[in-house]
């Protein structure tokens, strides 16, 4: 069943690759696409098992597999991964849609790579095999270096150069960690590797355990990115083309957080409870630098690229906060920002299509020229914002219950994460007040015309699932429980018998 | 089995007489066509010495890939020649001397 | 004459090619081509083949050749004109290659010692044949596999093809049928030996006279039926108890065919003209007691007959001797349409499959290929990056003015 | 009746659907369809909740906790225990509230229909009203600090909208306006920092959110409250079944109770452990931060003077009579938490009292008509806040609904005052009245110095205007004197009979603020209605609508008898007439430490003649004569109070002080960051001169000097080398298929004899 979801984009890209013709046609053939994967997807909610905290839709089978060591093809979901596939599947149609005017060049390759992305991302959120997980982990550099490097702004060829290294610098680590346990367990299934880790037929020294936790925690920390090391990200934002930079806000960068919570936690209990604090630290610093940086940009992609530094320090917080609130909270909030920042790209993409800057000081007084989209704009601020009954908050208040109430790191991290969330308010009103409200003073903004049903397409339904989230979280928390809940027990006994 | 008098040594010989007749052919004529009977040839020859086989084996699999071989034969004949028709149509020559476009 | 007639038609075969290599006319070529070919299917009737040579005939003389001479005519391509060739020694290199590959050939032919004789065997027969009085159906396993289930009293199974390993010792066990082998206890059970190219019948009889416990008795015989054409072959197995042994005459013409058959044994095969015969069956060393008869019976040629000599409970609870004549026609014979038919069917079924969707490809290839669409009709200009002196000129349609 | 208690969630939902209607098809209506829904939604709403009031009086005052049709959980976690659902709270806290937040909202409403008559936006601003009644309805009636907090944020957010609803006024005003309102989110924020910490303490502390469990009852006050035993209202439940309560889950506050009255609980959660008195302590502390925040306390007061940018219903209704109270709501609200923390008390006492008289000061130095009634909204505010730090929370919540109705009253007559200013410019732009020596573009109609002599033109306005004057300024037998008056009592109370000092500090405050009130009150009315106009506006002004002035009546009518709900004991004959303090007793049924005021004679009257002067002196001070040409104040030219008249002028330099010292720095520093630190150090030095530069230094070296110099040289050589011999080889290829079939052939014969060589050697011998 996760192999379905998984495949279809693969499967919907061959078949526009052979059957479609023209640009119109690839255009609706990859929409189309998605969002039959979407609705195929939300088969998979249908279909879980919310008391199971194991995985389910499990499709396995021998990959590559020789003397003393076996890749499997091992795919399937659990409470953690669910909600990151839904937001995949999600995210994807509305960047498509909002790619279709501001696309005119070589459109079959950008809607094939559209769908490619599409494809390992979900790899990437399905794999339970650390070498499948880490060739999806690599293919979706593939496709984003090139959305980037063809699609992109002035600067695209540098911005792209550099999100490539920075990631694979980091997965490199990552690779010799895996390869490192692979050997080590003779074979490189996850559920494996912990189940031997819990029998007691893999063993590591605590040395070894933060070597790997490490490895994998450098990768992941990159991807996330983890301040300081966040400066691929602003270039990355601003080269990108609006869809690329919803996808990389709203996806690509949950794959960071994603491996933390599925990988580090799990395998290395014991070091991720030493490491806690000094993440947490950083985490914080993360959210405070992001916030107060973002308060000093000019340009809008910018702002709201370190915003997403600011926003996924909570997100950290939470996973370090290593008890089950933070941890959902964290989970929920990587979903919360992938709606709400993907959310903020398509407001920004609205803009520059129509000005092509993204500069602040060119607009003022926007809601003037175009009400509904200033509408639209508030709603997705706001929940950027993390004002209450929408989205952001429930992620952001989970996860600072979690910090506060956490065992692995101190009890001042929750005020200053919270200093967050003012500051938040500082840069997000800071960049709407300048940008929406005022006087319509610039001749050039007078006549912009507003939304389109094409972009009303795009933002409407980021809008339900801003309020869907934020007023019924407790139906997203309620499939994550049972997971979230078996693996803070599995961490807290793995740090009692010294794992 | 009968016994035969002839032995198979024989048809064998025969075989690679009319096999090397073949590659003569396709080595020396410069008709297309004949070079393309001359392959026939060679299968014949080949069909021949698979027969010779299967008796003396007593076992039918080498009738079988006769057969086979007469079948992919038909089919090589089949797109053959019409890549003969085909390269006649823009040559208007099949002498294979005139085709040597791989070069330059 | 068999050599003869191999002598004059090979050398027509050989002529044939010859005269196929050096005529320069296409037409005539093609002409001699279809001589030799017909000079294979002689062959291939020599060599037991005669489906071959039918085919050969058909599709090879009678199809290709018409498609090239067909395609000859079309082009008007009888002569092509011989230029100069720019490499004058390939002739001479050609022949001597020629010359020397089949010298190498006819010499490891005619003296190697390589092995024609080594004869490979088919996979085996089994069959199963129910004989024992009173008995309700029985199951047949040969090791684990069901060979025969619910035979029926004086019923014979029919011979399957042995797959597993050959050449070993196998058990070969009988239950009620519809019994679970697994759990239930066999009611005989006989350690055989099979080996390549036999056909077995596992013939069960009752193990005494009244008795209905079964035995085994294994009749090896020949169903592949190359030996002498117009006979049958027959096998008989004594089940009579009361006797140490019979005899099996053949009435018609007093020949006794089986002599000195102890109970519980199967007799070597024995071979019997076609017709009609009537056979009797005496106890061994007296011919006034005749046990059974089977009158005036039709055999044909290519058949393996198996008689299983049983005794019958007759109203009164007496017990009767009788023939169990079971005819079994042979398999086809080698090189004939219905061999090569059932192998195509059966072992290779894979394969021409394969080969008829090649054939479709060729016809769709070729249709594509002599398309007008994907042909175009402007005589091709050669570019050369590098052109040779003199090939600078376009070489086919008119030069252009 | 409990039915009825259903019935909640309406409250809600009505202006909500409201809110929707107009959103989507506002624009269609026109302004009299968008008029009858807003208004008949928040009408509606009202209705309600007299039905939830009267419900509650017929059952016995038992409070009803009602699940939130449709929606789920808000939040469910489990594995920690967490679980937020969406639950209304109907008490007699809560209905007061209700009450109060849509009746006040109604004639708001209504008067805004007037007010905002052809301005563009008109459905808009609707929206947003209805909105704002959704958001501060979810506040009253949520059942836990989180709902609250949603509608605490969500009225936040109105405000944002409201304050900046003229985004768009050119001259500079709309980004004026603009700012104002992101002012009024970020001080919001602020506080909300603290409440939200707060929140999260308490879940620690009581691993639950919720006020109360349903079918739990609040529990009765401790027992060492003697002193107060006539005036304690706890339910009216047996004493047993308090404890049979106790045993299911419990809320925040009687789980508070409970571990009080056990003594020495250890509040244990991650890294902390703390004594329960010292959580609590904490808690209330941050709780008070976000109550400086949303009830304009020092020190986060700044945003609400800068808010009256927002249209005047908006003033009025969100900040002044609804939203602003909503800290003291919820302090009152926690008032188990509060009351058990002396320090936290003492903060919060000290902090109304400093506000109520700091803001007086402020308002006696401002020009802007509305500005005076802001600075007294705060100052007001500091009254109720003080209140609650003296433990008087039935006198704040007292203080609070009369407040809601005297100040609505002030601050929609004043908006009737500017809307016939405005009228009065408007008039004389199209009259071409050029003869008047004014300027216009300095024209401001919220300016008292503009106007003078209204009262002729606006009878109504001024009429009640003074009534509200004398409401705030606590003249018997107005509202505001039965309120403050029980306000300062308690304080008095507070220090003598249970001896804390906050006590006597805060009536000694409360006093002077007092004071203050009533000498700005009038300085504004002598300003605006009495003299001669002082601008051709003032002189064409008139009345306004019957729509606006409606409900100035109402209100006039409700700010003089509102006060008389709740009558101390021991005041003659009203008191035997209407009932002793009604409104305490039906407060203390879901307030825990409420207790009624009582009476004392010496200090109602000190404090009316306190007012009375303040008034003749204000009045004397500006009298006609002064009033005349009022360039500049009377005390501003006065140098005994010059100083402090500029002092207050400038607001105390507080936003000056926040400029300099907090935000200024934080946006060099965030330039900074952005420019310097973040982008020209880590991004291009660090990434660029540190690591890209050598590797490029290094791969310059490795391309040129070792692989084009050394490497690839040589591997030219090679390669020039192969060249030279496939030159020759190349011969081969001719291009003439024959010659490739002889080649063929040529392999052909090697692997034949190759594999007949084992043969071939033997035959020949070999």
């Amino acid at each position: 069943m996760a192999t379905v979801v998984f495949m279809l984009p693969l499967v919907g890209m061959v078949l526009m690759l052979i059957l479609a013709r023209s640009d119109q046609q690839y255009r609706w053939w990859t929409l189309t696409t998605s969002i039959v994967t979407f609705a195929v997807s939300l088969l998979l909610v249908r279909g879980f098992d919310k008391t199971s905290a194991g995985l389910q839709m499990v499709d396995q089978f021998d990959w590559i597999s020789g003397e003393g060591f076996s890749i499997q093809y091992y795919v399937g979901i659990d409470g953690i991964s669910i909600w990151l596939v839904m937001l995949t599947t999600f995210i994807m149609p509305l960047a498509i849609l909002s790619s279709f005017k501001a696309i005119q060049k070589r459109v079959k390759l950008y809607y094939m790579f559209m769908l490619l992305m599409e494809w390992a991302m979900l790899g990437v959120f399905v794999a339970q095999d650390l070498f499948l997980f880490y060739v999806f982990w690599e293919v979706t550099l593939v496709p984003m270096y090139f959305l980037i490097g063809i699609w992109g702004a002035e600067q695209r060829i540098y911005a792209a150069v550099k999100f490539f290294l920075y990631t694979m610098a980091g997965s490199l680590l990552m690779l010799l960690a895996i390869l490192w346990l692979g050997n080590e367990a003779g074979t490189f299934a996850v559920p494996e590797i912990l189940e031997q880790l819990k029998t007691g037929d893999l063993v590591f020294s605590t040395a070894t355990g933060r070597w790997l936790f490490l490895a994998f925690g450098i990768a992941f920390a990159i991807k996330v990115p983890m301040w300081p090391l966040h400066s691929w990200l602003p270039d990355a934002h601003v080269q990108a083309p609006t869809a690329g930079s919803v996808i990389l806000a709203g996806v690509l960068l949950k794959m960071g957080t994603y491996g933390f919570v599925r990988f580090n936690l799990p395998l290395f209990p014991a070091a991720s409870e030493t490491f806690a604090p000094y993440i947490a630290a950083l985490a914080v610093i993360g959210i405070i630098y992001g916030a107060w940086v973002s308060y000093g940009q000019k340009d809008m992609k910018k702002l709201v690229a370190y915003s997403s530094i600011s926003h996924l320090g909570f997100v950290m917080l939470g996973i370090f906060a290593l008890n089950s609130s933070g941890i959902e909270g964290a989970v929920l909030q990587m979903v919360n920002h992938g709606i709400s920042t993907g959310g903020l790209f398509l407001v920004v993409g609205v803009l520059y299509e129509r000005r092509h800057t993204k500069l602040m000081a060119a607009f003022g007084g926007i809601w003037q020229a175009m009400p509904l989209y200033s509408g639209v704009a508030l709603v997705i601020v706001l929940s950027s914002m993390g004002l209450p009954g929408l989205n952001g908050f429930v992620g952001e208040f989970t996860i600072l219950l979690g910090a506060a109430g956490s065992d692995a790191i101190s009890w001042w991290f929750t005020p200053l994460a919270a200093l967050g969330v003012i500051l938040a308010a500082v840069y997000m009103l800071y960049m709407f007040n300048t940008v929406f409200m005022g006087e319509l003073d610039k001749e050039e903004n007078k006549r912009l015309p507003d939304l389109d049903w094409r972009e009303l397409y795009a933002l409407v339904p980021i809008l339900i699932m801003v309020l869907v989230i934020g007023l019924q979280a407790g139906y997203f928390f309620e499939f994550m429980d049972a997971k979230v809940g078996d693996l803070v027990r599995d961490i807290s006994l793995a740090v009692a018998a010294g794992r | 089995m009968e016994a035969s008098e002839v032995s198979v040594e024989l048809y064998v010989l025969l075989s690679a007489v009319l096999f090397i007749m073949g590659v003569l052919g396709v080595l020396l004529r410069r008709n297309a066509i004949l070079v393309f009977m001359s392959v026939e040839l060679m299968l014949n020859a080949g069909n021949l010495a698979l027969a010779a086989f299967a008796r003396q084996w007593g076992n039918g699999d080498g009738h079988l890939m006769v057969f086979f071989v007469m079948t992919v034969a038909a089919a090589e004949v089949a797109v053959g020649l019409a890549l003969i028709v085909a390269i006649f149509r823009t040559k208007q020559s099949i002498n294979i001397d005139d085709l040597h476009m791989f070069k330059d | 004459m068999e050599l003869t007639l191999f002598i004059i038609v090979g050398a027509i075969a050989v002529l044939s090619a010859a005269m196929m290599l050096i005529s320069e006319n296409a037409v005539y070529s093609a002409l001699f081509l279809i001589l030799n070919f017909a000079c294979i299917a002689f062959f291939f009737l020599m060599l037991n083949a005669p489906f071959l040579a039918m085919v050969q005939i058909t599709v090879y003389a009678g199809a290709i050749m018409v498609l090239f001479l067909f395609v000859i005519m079309l082009l008007g391509a009888e002569r092509i004109m011989t230029g100069d060739f720019r490499y004058p020694w390939l002739t001479p290199a050609a022949v001597i290659l020629a010359l020397v590959f089949l010298v190498a050939a006819s010499a490891a032919i005619i003296d190697g010692d390589i092995d024609f004789i080594e004869e490979h065997k088919p996979d085996p027969y089994v069959r199963a044949v129910h004989a024992v009085i009173d008995a309700g159906e029985l199951d047949f396993y040969l090791d684990d596999t069901l060979i025969a289930s619910g035979l029926a009293y004086e019923d014979s199974s029919d011979f399957e093809l042995w797959t597993e390993a050959v050449d070993s010792r196998h058990t070969v066990r009988l239950f009620e049928a519809g019994a679970d082998p697994a759990s239930a206890e066999p009611l005989g059970e006989e350690i055989v030996e099979i080996n390549a190219g036999e056909a077995l019948s596992f013939v069960a009889v009752a193990s005494g006279t009244g008795d209905m416990d079964p035995k085994l008795i294994v009749a090896t015989e020949d169903v592949t039926f190359n030996e002498e054409s117009g006979t049958a072959r027959v096998v008989a197995v004594n089940a009579l108890a009361k006797w140490s042994s019979v005899a099996i005459v053949d009435k018609e013409n007093n020949t006794t065919l089986i002599e000195d058959l102890p109970y519980g044994q199967a007799s070597a095969g024995v071979l019997l003209k076609k017709g009609k015969h009537s056979i009797s069956v005496y106890p061994d060393g007296n011919d006034q007691n005749q046990l059974a008869v089977l009158k005036n019976t039709e055999f044909d040629d290519n058949t393996s007959v198996l008689w299983v000599l049983i005794e019958e409970r007759q109203e009164g609870n007496t017990f009767e001797s009788r023939i169990l004549n079971i005819e079994t026609s042979g398999s086809p014979s080698f090189g004939s349409p219905t061999h090569v038919g059932r192998l195509l069917f059966t072992h290779y079924v894979l394969p021409f499959e394969m080969v008829a969707l090649l054939l479709l490809v060729a016809m769709i290839g070729a249709i594509v290929l002599t398309h007008e669409s994907l042909a175009p009709r402007e005589p091709m200009t050669r570019r050369l990056a590098n052109p040779p002196a003199g090939l600078d000129q376009p070489i086919i349609g008119k030069p252009e003015k | 009746m409990e039915n009825y208690f259903d019935l909640v969630p309406l409250v809600v939902l009505i202006p909500l659907v409201g809110m929707l209607t107009n959103l989507f098809f506002g624009k269609r209506f026109g302004e009299q369809g968008v008029a009858i829904v807003a208004v008949g939604a928040s009408a509606a709403a009202f209705l309600i909740a007299v039905i939830l009031w009267i419900a509650q009086v017929n059952t016995g005052y038992v409070p009803a906790v009602i699940d939130m049709p449709v929606l789920g959980d808000w939040i469910n976690i489990t594995s920690a225990g967490l679980r937020i659902p969406w639950e209304f709270r109907v008490d007699s806290l809560s209905v007061t509230m209700m009450l109060v937040v849509s009746g006040v909202g109604t004639l708001i409403h209504i008067y805004a229909v007037g007010y905002m008559h052809g301005d563009s936006r008109f459905p808009r601003f609707f929206v947003y009203m209805n909105m704002f009644l959704v958001f501060m309805l979810l506040l009253v009636t949520g059942n836990n600090f989180l709902m609250m907090f949603v509608g605490w944020e969500g009225v936040g957010l109105c405000s944002y909208l409201l304050i900046g609803f003229w985004f768009d006024k050119p001259g500079g005003v709309g980004w004026k306006n603009s700012d104002a309102a992101r002012k009024a989110f970020i001080v919001n924020r602020v506080g909300d920092f603290g409440l939200i910490l707060g929140v999260l303490l308490t879940f620690w502390t009581f691993r639950t959110l919720d006020y109360y469990k349903p079918g739990e009852m609040p529990a009765a006050a401790h027992h060492e409250e003697a002193a107060y035993e006539e005036t304690l209202f706890a339910p009216d439940l047996p004493e047993d079944e308090h404890h049979e309560t106790a045993t299911g889950p419990i809320g925040v506050f009687n789980q508070a109770s409970a571990w009080l009255e056990e003594g020495d609980h250890e509040v244990n959660f991650g890294v902390i452990s703390l004594s329960l008195e010292a959580t609590i302590t904490l808690i209330t502390l941050l709780f008070l931060l976000g109550a400086t925040g949303k009830s304009a306390q020092i020190p986060l007061f700044v945003w609400l003077p800068d808010a009256m940018a927002g249209p005047t219903p908006v003033s009025a209704f969100i900040h002044a009579a609804t939203m602003v109270t909503a800290g003291v709501y919820m302090m009152v609200r926690s008032n188990v938490l509060y009351h058990s923390s002396d320090l936290s008390s003492f903060v919060v006492a000290m902090i109304g009292a400093t506000t109520a008289i700091v803001a007086g000061f402020i308002a006696v130095g401002q020009w802007d008509i509305k500005r005076v009634l802001a600075y007294s909204t705060v100052s007001q505010l500091g009254f109720m806040v003080a209140a609650v730090g003296v433990g008087a929370y039935a006198a704040a919540m007292f203080h609070l609904v009369t407040h809601a109705c005297f100040k609505a009253l002030l601050f929609l007559a004043s908006g009737s005052v500017i809307h016939g200013m405005e009228h009065g410019h408007h008039h004389l732009h199209e009259h071409g009245h050029g003869d008047h020596g004014h300027d216009d573009d300095d024209f401001d109609p919220q300016d008292m110095r503009f106007m003078g002599g209204l009262k002729d033109k606006m009878p109504v306005t001024y009429w009640t205007y003074i009534f509200g004057t004398l409401a705030l300024a606590g003249v018997f037998p107005f509202a505001g004197f039965w309120s403050k008056d029980e306000i300062l009592l308690d304080s008095i109370k507070h220090g003598v009979n249970d001896g804390y000092l906050s006590g006597y500090l805060a009536f000694v405050l409360l006093l002077i603020a007092a004071v203050f009130t009533a000498f700005y009150m009038w300085r504004q009315v002598s300003m605006v209605f009495y003299g001669q106009p002082r601008h051709a506006a003032a002189e064409h002004a008139s009345e306004s609508s019957n729509l606006m002035t409606r409900p100035l009546i109402v209100l006039a009518i409700l700010s003089l008898l509102i006060g008389l709900i709740n009558i101390p004991s021991g005041f003659p004959i009203l008191g035997w007439l209407l009932g002793k303090h009604e409104f305490t007793s039906f407060l203390g049924h879901s307030v825990t430490f409420a207790h009624a005021g009582s009476f004392n004679f010496l200090l109602a009257t000190m404090a009316v003649i306190l007012a009375l002067g303040a008034i003749y002196a204000a009045r004397a001070l500006y009298n006609d004569k002064t009033l005349a040409t009022l360039e500049r104040d009377p005390l501003e030219l006065d140098e005994r109070t010059a100083e402090a008249f500029a002092l207050a002028n400038a607001k105390l330099y507080w936003d000056e002080f926040y400029f300099k010292y907090i935000i200024w720095p934080y946006r060099n520093v965030a330039y900074w960051l952005a420019e310097k630190l973040d982008w020209e150090i880590w991004h291009d030095f660090a990434h660029e001169r540190l690591i890209r530069d050598p590797f490029n230094r290094a791969t310059q070296f490795l391309a040129e000097p070792v692989d084009k110099g050394f490497i690839d040289r040589n591997f030219d050589r090679l390669g020039t080398l192969v060249r030279r011999v496939s030159d020759r080889m190349r011969v081969i290829q001719t291009g003439y298929v024959r010659t490739y079939a002889l080649s063929v052939l040529f392999g052909a014969l090697l692997v034949v004899i190759l594999i007949l060589l084992p043969v071939l050697r033997e035959l020949l011998g070999l």
